[in-house]
């Protein structure tokens, strides 16, 4: 549970276990897990604000847990150089029922995708390096969120 | 006060942070970074296209009008880009 | 990967892993994870159509596979008597992007939900048991996807 | 022909599957159910609420006025509640 900001990997199933476990009541986890994508990178390096990185993922998350009804929410994000396939994020919430447990976690990924201070630089096979550019798409998966209004459910 | 900048921005400025002085006619974010600009040429060349440029006020999100007064940590980023 | 129906319980982490590293290019796997709620049950029995549910299963997964792109995508039910707590069906997706997996993950579960011949039984702590009814939010739920169009990812 | 009950459904019908032979006027699974009622008060209780009956032939989802022509399985169930 909580929110992590580590170089080192995570161990996806505890953190799943131990969202089911909160609550007799739990009926839904949901989990996202970002992979770093591995064709033509040989590593991505994943620089943040140390200090504003988990107030702005601790904000998220109470955000999600005001929204939804939500047992419990996990985000772990790394930091550091990680080969591809290596695991970058993960969010998983607990909820009684399905809907409110993809709609958080889809949520979490949204607002972390454009307001947690997270930078990418991939190392190409010929050893250049560039920054990730921001995706406008990100920018209006978080902006469906803002009315307050939950899709259907 | 203390300046902040990352991934590129931290790059093409050659530190992560800085402590600075500004006068007092620096009142807002937008007017920090104009004065860093006339600085030297690296602050020109980062801050160049200002559309690309994100700011934290003491580690919240913030805009360019956001006052100093009191302020002691402003970060300058582009777009962010984790998950 | 693949469609199973099986009493035995199942390694979340492993399918997980095995989704990541299908392919290079797989940037984003979501998971579903279904618990028994404990709330005034001492057990949960799960009947089963064998033979058809295997066919619904796979017709499920394949319009998945046919409306997004994904790279792969797991459908574990647990059938038998299974206590409080337990897990009993596994969802997960492997996508190049969170949108495309969020989205297939949630189509996978509405439509199970309402295609697949699974009945549950609960049995209460007075050791009367009763079949579970049928959710009308359930039957919306998956009557959202009927149009083919994907929802904004 | 072989029939298939589940759930509530074969616990009042009392077996979970039998085969049966209808007459030829027992052409659609709707007239499958209707032959059944008649056959004993089990079947007649168990059909009570056809409307709360969900059909399955060949171990496709169909609807009451499939055609049983050259069909070897029919399964009657309440709705699935699975997931």
């Amino acid at each position: 549970m909580g929110v992590r900001v580590q170089e080192a990997d995570f161990d996806v199933a505890a953190e799943l276990d131990a969202l089911g476990s909160l609550d007799p009541d739990v009926g839904a986890v949901v989990s996202f897990t970002g992979l770093v994508r591995g064709s033509g990178i040989t590593a991505m390096t994943l620089e943040h604000y140390p200090g504003m990185t988990e107030k702005a993922l601790e904000a998220i998350k109470a955000e999600a847990m005001g929204r939804w009804p939500l047992q419990g929410a996990t985000i772990i994000h790394r930091v550091g150089t990680l080969a591809p396939g290596a695991r970058i994020v993960l969010v998983a919430v607990a909820s009684r029922h399905r809907g409110a447990a993809f709609e958080a976690a889809e949520f979490l990924m949204d607002y972390l995708k454009t307001r947690a201070p997270f930078w990418k630089k991939e190392t190409a096979e010929d050893g250049t390096a560039r920054w990730v550019d921001a995706r406008e798409t990100d920018t209006s998966a978080a902006d469906r969120w803002r009315t307050g209004d939950a899709k259907a459910s | 006060m203390k300046v902040l900048y990352f991934a590129w921005l931290r790059e093409r400025i050659g530190v992560g942070s800085e402590d600075v002085t500004p006068p007092e006619t620096v009142e807002t974010v937008g007017d920090l970074i104009d004065w860093l600009r006339g600085r030297e040429a690296r602050y020109a060349a980062a801050f160049e296209d200002i559309s690309a440029i994100k700011v934290a006020v003491d580690q919240e999100q913030a805009d360019f009008d956001a006052p100093l007064a009191g302020v002691r940590e402003v970060a300058l980023f582009p777009p962010v880009t984790g998950g």
